[in-house]
């Protein structure tokens, strides 16, 4: 149970670091970069920590890993040592090595799909909700449609046929997830097109790029990032379920997804390999969630006031 | 996924135990029974249960389109065929008592009398020219048909089969022993190709396609000293993990295709014993010899050089096969070019050969899919970083299970001009060449044409001199190679974990998986 | 009302078939390409397309699946003959069982954790709760599956894997089903936990709740009595989501735990391009999707006074 | 006052959740009550009053906290007292009225239901003594259908009715103390006249001690027997109800009483053409019928005031002139040439000329963008100004309102006052340089002094630039204050229309008689003297 007490030591200077950093921060910053300080829950500081972390080793990767890539430089499954901290994986390759370059394609994937899903679906969705009439109608059965077939069935018909580079996936995981977005953009911007100022930007004579740009966007930001956030999470999910199911990320590139899935037998036998990769993804999880939390927490409250 | 795998493809069984019967045509009938087997040890009773890879809604049972390791376990446990290819390798009479030829091209085959249907129905010689038939004719969709094309007429005559073939081959007796050919019952020259009925040792009880089937023994079974279990239950698993649960906790009694990297966790739990079985099946990575820069032999051999082969064996078979040398024909073939110049990881020498073709460096796209063969992704990978040392920059492009064998293989759209291939092992030298190795051969996955090769494998077939023949092959072997377009770095054994409780004779049989797919009747309960 | 929301359901059901229609008609390969294998000639190819039908153009094919469909006949799965209706049936029980299985356990538990988190917003329940969802959610499936059958079933307690047939008794089908039905519940429990803790907190600052606090009542009154039955029609939509999923996407744990389910039988059906098949199970799923949602509409509008007394 | 006291509160000090700290909002307050006394406590927005009354009950809403003083009722020591001391008090001994029936009325139940949780859960007495009771108490309320109305849900149920049955409910454990907050402010005035008088009756009856809360001297003068003025979480004066009226102490009261004086000087009677004239417009959503018939015209550099109850299809008739909502009959003349009746048909000249100002200045202006955007736009887009004499037109149209451009150019509306929010959409409109604006309510939702700078400044534009004026209004005090002509309205009918000085005085129609005679007046007995009179009319 080495292990267990390590990981919830590790957790537990994480906490104590974010908590350091915030009250280092109150001390220091001024005006509105020290009211967020102050305002900022352990959690969500916790999470930042996190999240700031994965994203310096998802650029440093290069100078952070000891070893290469996709390099093989031991004998398979090699137990924790000085030369491999983590280990080897199953075609000998330095397990620290691939986890360090797991948080540059997973997160950047991961990022750059649920961006692209963004984009599609909250104009679209923005827009139907503004224009209404039969356009809403249409682009909102479609949808229906589309969110009727189960995601993941879905996402496997799109990349047999269109296979399974790194573009691929990234195009039919934001397409899946852009009709999630849509629905949501949708929701959100029924309520704000009904405010006085959208009625009063339609009687100055502005067209709806500028109304969905200018008027709805900027008010329905709130929702949508704690969406992102979310969505984020699950297309790391997606992209581990497909790994499951052999469409995944290509190899030999490292992501915790396809590593989780290749070391998935050796959970049988209780070893925490496939654990390291996994815990990864939960902990940014985890992190991007308290963030999202404090997010809307401050959303709601802003608008109470 | 593993549904979307297709390693259980199609082939020919292996031809390994033909030996003796293809020197002596006539004699085989020679061969004793069973009965006089021993069997002291073997105890009746039981449930066995197998947990398989393989298994999906859309299997049939039409014996024509089979093609995976749970219909083929499936198929033995219920059927019997008119030949059995023993544990040892030799040929064995099943349903027919017998086999001769006088001249190799009309083949008599006396059926057993006493035999019965699991309906009651007696095996007659009438339901084995239907079953025969039921994979020949225009309409016949078997994947055996070309594989019997050469049978002119199938008859009965009184209580024997009369087959006539095109020509004389005194391989027939071994074709039927194809598990696709089983012997069904029939009604006015027909089978029902879709019936549960047979004549093997267990009655069918339920069948969900894709998911289980259990089986009950057969009480009027023929054979005294087989189909020892009670009971068989065959449960589809497809995941790996799901797999290797199923046999700790006790759920399931044997499995297939055991992850190399879990062997030894496995077997320090204490509940179970792998089983790993060395056959001629092998592995390899087919290019396109028509393609540039694969149309170069430099090149080919410079890939030859840059993988390491035994790391392959020890990773992606975890010890368990054997390294090859580019060579389909295995150890165990007779005629298997044990001499030749091993090729070992080298990287200078590839450089070497890519000088040789004009390069200083190359670029090459490797098409690979776990669906070819359990690792190939991997071997992939491998294959890729060894590579790298010698001034190769292969990339790995990880195709989709889904289609493997359709959309990449053979290289049908031109864009996957290498990829991976796995090749159950052919008995017969012939055989192998024929089918993959011969121009314009329908298989001949890496379009090799060698004008040489190609005049020695018509010689050889007809050569009686053992020494001249022996030489042939072997100069046969060295050309595929050396100047052949195959990768084959590694022989594969037959990998199951089979539970304490179960007992399995000293002798497993190298032709096909789960004891030539016998296990269900040939083992028993420790 | 209810009648045009059925009218739209077949509508969509019928965009959902064209769409995977055309979906499995990308596909590389067909059907005879699948069945074959490596061992495809095309001597073989051809008679095998012949005797399967392949051979029509697609829009031929669709007519004669839709016609088909439309008369209540799903015809036979092209790749072993059987009729769907067969095929489906069982799996289609058995996607049902589980899915409701897992419902009834984490339905409920997800909204004591949303009410208690709720009431106790902020507290150390509250983040614990929160966190020990995400954490649930934040592992994949398949992960979660193993871990449970390490922990569970190499201990004996419970099956690492499920067999079932129409005979197996109900108490035997609960306790072997229990470790999917647990690994499907630690999937969903966290977006209904938190959809209830939103929606009543999204309440808790209404003035009918000022109003029944003002009155005396105590919290958990206020909880289970004022804002709970305002925050129903939010918490139906995501229970009713959720159960979609539960009925639809459930591969993973159908793979890991060999249960015979409808997500497997429909993989298998695109991986070998049995186009009757793909369409009958892609149906039954939207369909479940669409009634789903309609319930879900239906128990709001009987849950809002607001919609079912009119003034 | 020799009677016992019943509440007794001294130095009550509250803070607010401000941002990173804590705000002080109610800044000492002492109170006073006795048994059956009605105390009045008025202030504008901001001045603590709720949260003074919700602290008489030891309640702090979320983001409140009492820091200092003591609440004793009836001897018991509201701070001090466990929290299930004090829900112990709540409901059954000190009573709440909101100020949104329909809002505080939990929607998922029936009246009776919610009526009756308070005295069962308090123990007072059994559900079906309760429904008896509750039934009684709506007879004395004055609801229609007292035994069926409580197995309504809020929605079957009006506005003025649901106030009612909520005081009912504040009786039902017969309390010694209820607090009143704005209970009338959210009804229109026909309305607000009804609920005012059986809320005063029924505490009168009764014997209960009330805490009536408000912004309305007028309304407040009607039942209170002292009043309280706050300003800012400060006590201003307290005094008996007719000596605050006759002669209040401090400026800021006198200020307060003075609120109404201003009047726009009286115009002479309009003889050019109309700028614009709406002719035989009918208009529906849908298939519902909301305009029937109206014609109205409006004069350049006059004001004309619509005129109605909620529903009477005041702000239809403004939708129709903007082309939010085309006409089914009828057209909108502008300079002398039909507007086409849809906006998309309309040109950009044509969008310009006729400009709106909103209720809620919330809700229409955006809050994400600075006042910088939400001025220049309109003067970006329909005038093509750029870069400096844009800045320059918005500094000038800052100065216009009266707000100093340097410290307001890039602030977000969240950080401006409620009438600032307003001038802001003042300046919005006179970007454009339009020849009309619609005003729609557009001091409504303002306190009264903020009104009359609003109310002025509109008056100073109007002179400068010749602009005409549709306000929009319920108030006929602020028609009264600043309209030249006046239309009434009632159910998408024109009731009534001609110059103010002609429909201020008799004979009027029967509703205009109404709605002018409903507007409470600064007189402690002019709610018995107008009851006294409907009932004799009513009995004639």
């Amino acid at each position: 149970m080495g292990f267990a007490a390590s990981v919830i030591f590790g957790l537990a200077a994480l906490f104590a670091i974010a908590w350091a950093l915030r009250t280092g921060a109150r001390a220091t910053f001024s005006g509105q970069a020290r009211s967020l300080a102050h305002d900022i829950p352990l959690t969500a500081s916790f999470g930042l920590l996190v999240i700031a972390i994965y994203t310096f080793v998802a650029i440093a990767a290069p100078i952070l890993a000891p070893f290469p890539e996709r390099e093989i430089v031991g004998g398979q499954f090699q137990a924790w040592s000085a030369a491999h901290p983590l280990g080897t994986d199953r075609i000998g390759r330095d397990m620290l090595s691939r986890l360090i370059y797991g948080a540059r394609n997973t997160v950047g994937i991961a990022f750059a799909t649920t961006a692209l899903a963004f984009v599609v679906g909250a104009i679209l969705g923005l827009w139907a909700a503004l224009v209404g009439g039969w356009l809403d109608q249409a682009l909102s059965r479609f949808v229906d449609a589309l969110m009727a077939i189960p995601a993941l069935i879905f996402s496997l018909l799109l990349l047999t046929i269109f296979g399974t580079s790194v573009l691929t996936l990234i195009l039919v995981i934001a397409a899946v997830d852009a009709t999630r977005v849509f629905r949501l953009a949708r929701a959100v911007a029924q309520g704000i097109v009904v405010m006085d100022y959208i009625e009063a930007a339609k009687l100055r004579g502005e067209g709806s790029w500028f109304l969905i740009r200018r008027e709805i966007l900027p008010n329905a930001m709130a929702p949508l990032v704690a969406e992102f956030g979310l969505r984020f999470c699950f297309v790391f999910l997606a992209i581990s379920s497909l790994s499951f199911l052999g469409l995944g990320i290509q190899p030999p590139t490292a992501d915790w997804g396809s590593m989780v899935k290749d070391n998935a037998t050796l959970i049988t036998f209780g070893d925490v390999t496939p654990l390291l990769p996994a815990g990864c993804i939960a902990l940014l999880t985890v992190a991007v969630n308290f963030v999202v939390d404090w997010q809307l927490h401050r959303a709601s409250g802003l608008k109470e006031q | 996924m593993n549904n979307f795998d297709m390693t259980g493809k199609t082939f020919a069984p292996s031809r390994r135990g033909v030996l003796k019967g293809a020197a002596a045509i006539g004699a085989a009938g020679l061969i004793l029974p069973h009965t006089t087997t021993s069997a002291a040890a073997q105890t009746r009773g039981g449930t066995f249960r197998i947990g398989i890879g393989h298994g999906s809604t859309t299997d049939s049972l039409d014996p024509g389109l089979w093609e995976h390791l749970y219909v083929q376990t499936f198929g033995s446990a219920r059927h019997n065929y008119l030949i059995e290819v023993g544990a040892d390798g030799q040929l064995v009479p099943e349903i027919a008592e017998s086999w001769s030829s006088s001249d190799g091209q009309t083949w008599v085959f006396p059926i057993r009398q006493g035999v019965s249907f699991h309906s009651g129905k007696p095996v007659t010689a009438a339901d084995v020219v239907a079953s025969i038939n039921h994979h020949r004719g225009d309409d016949s969709t078997s994947v055996v048909k070309p594989l019997l094309a050469a049978i002119t007429d199938v008859r009965a005559d009184g209580n024997n089969v009369v087959v006539t073939l095109e020509a004389p081959n005194g391989d027939l007796p071994y074709l039927m022993t194809d598990y696709h050919v089983p012997v069904l019952p029939s009604a006015d020259g027909k089978v029902d190709a879709n019936t549960t009925d047979g004549c093997g040792g267990y009655i069918v009880e339920s069948y969900e396609h894709g998911v289980q089937a259990t089986l009950n023994r057969n009480p009027n079974y023929w054979k005294s000293d087989r189909a020892w279990f009670d009971r068989i239950e065959l449960v589809s698993i497809l995941d790996p993990a799901a797999r290797l649960n199923a046999l700790i906790t006790g759920e399931v009694d044997l499995i297939d295709q055991v992850d190399p990297a879990t062997i030894g966790m496995l077997e320090s739990r204490g509940v179970a014993r792998i089983l790993s079985i060395p056959g001629n099946a092998h592995y390899g990575f087919p290019m396109d010899s028509r393609q540039a820069p694969y149309s170069d032999n430099n090149v080919r051999l410079a890939l030859k050089y840059a993988l390491d082969r035994q790391a392959m064996v020890d990773v992606i078979l975890g010890g368990h096969g054997a390294v090859a040398n580019d060579n389909p024909i295995g150890p165990a073939n007779r005629y298997f070019h044990a001499e030749m110049e091993a090729k070992t990881y080298d990287p200078d020498k590839a450089r070497y050969y890519l000088q040789q073709a004009g390069l200083s460096s190359l670029d090459v796209t490797i098409s690979v899919a776990d669906a070819a063969f359990s690792g190939a992704v991997d071997a992939g990978a491998m294959f890729s970083e060894t590579a790298r040392a010698a001034g190769i920059n292969m990339s790995v492009d990880r195709v989709p299970n889904d289609g493997y064998w359709s959309n990449v293989w053979l290289n049908p759209n031109g864009n996957t001009p290498f990829c991976a291939t796995y090749w159950g092992g052919r008995a017969v030298e012939d055989h192998m060449f024929t089918t993959a190795y011969a121009a314009g051969a329908d298989w001949n996955e890496s379009f090799w044409s060698n004008d040489r090769f190609n005049e020695l494998l018509v010689t050889a077939r007809s050569e009686v001199n053992e020494d001249l023949r022996r030489e042939m092959y072997h100069e046969m072997q060295q050309l595929v190679s050396f100047e052949g377009s195959t990768i084959i770095p590694m022989y594969n054994n037959y990998v199951m974990a089979v539970a304490n409780k179960i007992a399995t004779p000293e002798q497993i049989s190298a032709n096909w998986n789960f004891d030539g797919f016998r296990c269900v009747e040939r083992w028993s309960m420790a | 009302m209810i009648a045009l929301r059925i009218a739209l359901g077949v509508g969509l059901l019928f965009i959902v078939s064209l769409v995977i229609f055309g979906a499995t008609e990308l596909l590389p390969g067909d059907l005879a390409n699948e069945l074959l294998g490596q061992s495809a000639t095309p001597e073989t190819l051809a008679a095998l397309r012949e005797q399967l039908g392949l051979n029509d153009p697609a829009p031929v094919r669709y007519w004669n699946w839709l016609t088909g469909a439309l008369t209540g006949d799903f015809g036979v799965s092209l790749a072993n003959g059987r009729p769907i209706s067969e095929l489906i049936g069982a799996r289609l029980g058995n996607t049902v069982f589980l899915a409701l299985y897992a419902a009834a356990l984490s339905v409920p538990i997800s909204l004591i954790l949303g009410i208690l988190a709720a009431l106790w917003r902020n507290s150390i329940f509250d983040r614990m709760a929160n966190a020990g969802a995400l954490t649930a959610i934040s592992f994949p499936e398949f992960f979660v599956a193993y871990i449970l059958v390490l922990w569970l079933a190499q201990t004996g307690l419970f099956p690492s894997m499920v067999r079932i047939n129409p005979t197996t008794t109900f108490g035997d089908r609960v306790y072997m089903t229990f470790l999917p039905a647990l690994t499907l519940m630690l999937v969903v429990t966290a977006h209904m936990m938190r959809m209830t803790r939103a929606a009543i907190i999204n309440l808790m600052a209404s003035p009918y709740i000022e109003m029944a606090r003002l009155k005396g009542m105590s919290p958990l009154r206020i909880v289970l009595r004022h804002a709970l039955p305002n925050a129903l029609a939010p918490i139906i939509n995501v229970i009713a989501l959720n159960l979609a999923y539960l009925i639809t996407g459930v591969v993973v744990v159908e793979v890991v735990f060999v249960y015979p389910g409808l997500g497997q039988l429909m993989v298998d059906a695109v991986s070998n391009r049995d186009i009757a098949v793909v369409q009958a199970v892609a149906l039954i799923f939207a369909a479940a999707y669409v009634a789903l949602n309609l319930l879900a509409d239906v128990l709001s509008t009987i849950t809002n006074p607001r919609l079912m007394h009119r003034r | 006052m020799g009677r016992e006291v019943l509440l007794k509160i001294e130095g009550l000090r509250i803070e607010g959740r401000a941002g990173e700290g804590w705000t002080e909002i109610v800044k000492g307050i002492d109170l006073t009550l006795h048994k059956g006394e009605v105390l009045g406590l008025i202030g504008e927005s901001g001045a603590g009053k709720s949260t003074v009354g919700l602290a008489a009950m030891g309640f702090a809403r979320d983001g409140c906290r009492i820091t200092g003083g003591s609440i004793l009722f009836d001897g018991i020591d509201l701070r001090q007292a466990p929290e299930a001391e004090r829900r112990a008090l709540r409901g059954k001994r000190i009573a709440y009225v909101a100020q949104s029936a329909a809002a505080s009325f939990n929607p998922a139940h029936k009246l009776i239901d919610q009526y009756c949780e308070t005295p069962v859960i308090h123990g007072v007495m059994s559900r079906e003594q309760a429904e008896k009771d509750a039934t009684d108490l709506y007879r004395r309320m004055q609801l229609p259908d007292p035994e069926g109305i409580g197995f309504r849900y809020p929605h079957q149920v009006s506005g003025g009715q649901l106030q009612r049955a909520m005081t009912a409910m504040a009786m039902a454990c017969r309390p010694d103390l209820i607090i009143f907050d704005e209970p009338t402010t959210a009804l229109d005035v026909t309305t607000q006249i009804e609920v005012l008088a059986a809320i005063r009756d029924i505490v009168r009856q009764s014997g209960t001690a009330a805490i009536y809360i408000t912004h309305d001297l007028a309304v407040v003068a009607q039942a209170a027997d002292r009043i309280k003025v706050l300003l800012r979480g400060d006590e201003v004066e307290e005094a008996e109800t007719r000596q605050m009226l006759d002669a209040p102490r401090e400026d800021y009261t006198k200020s307060l009483w003075a609120v109404r004086s201003f009047a726009r000087a009286e115009q002479p009677p309009a003889t050019d053409a109309p700028i614009l004239s709406v002719q035989n417009v009918s208009a529906a959503y849908g298939k519902v019928p909301v305009l029937d018939d109206v014609s109205f015209d409006i004069h350049a550099g006059r004001t004309i005031a619509v005129v109605g109850e909620s529903g009477s299809g005041k702000s239809t008739a403004a939708r129709v002139i903007t082309g939010l909502l085309p006409p089914s009959s009828g057209t909108v003349m502008f300079d002398g040439k039909p507007l086409p009746p849809a906006l998309k048909g309309r040109t950009r000249d044509q969008l310009r000329q006729v400009q709106m100002i909103y209720q809620m200045a919330d809700t229409a202006l955006n809050p994400k963008l600075k006042l910088r955007e939400l001025i220049g736009r309109p003067a970006q887009m329909y005038l093509g100004l750029q870069g400096k004499a844009l800045e320059t037109r918005i500094r000038d149209l800052l100065d216009l309102i009266e707000l100093d451009p340097d410290t307001y150019i890039d602030r977000l509306p969240g950080e401006l006052s409620g009438g600032q929010k307003q001038r802001i959409g003042i300046a919005r409109a006179l970007a454009a340089e339009p020849k009309i604006i619609i005003c729609d309510e557009v001091t409504s939702a303002l306190d009264q002094i903020v009104q009359e700078g609003i109310l002025k400044l509109l008056n100073r534009l109007q002179d400068e630039f010749g602009l005409a004026y549709m306000f929009i209004t319920h108030d006929l005090a602020t028609v009264r204050a600043i309209a030249d002509d006046v239309v009434v309205m009632q159910r998408g009918r024109v009731i009534e229309q001609g110059p103010k000085a002609q429909m201020f005085t008799p004979p009027h129609e029967p509703y205009t008689e109404l709605l002018l005679s409903s507007v409470p007046e600064m007189d402690p007995d002019w709610l018995t003297r107008l009851l006294a009179n409907s009932r004799a009319a009513m009995g004639t």
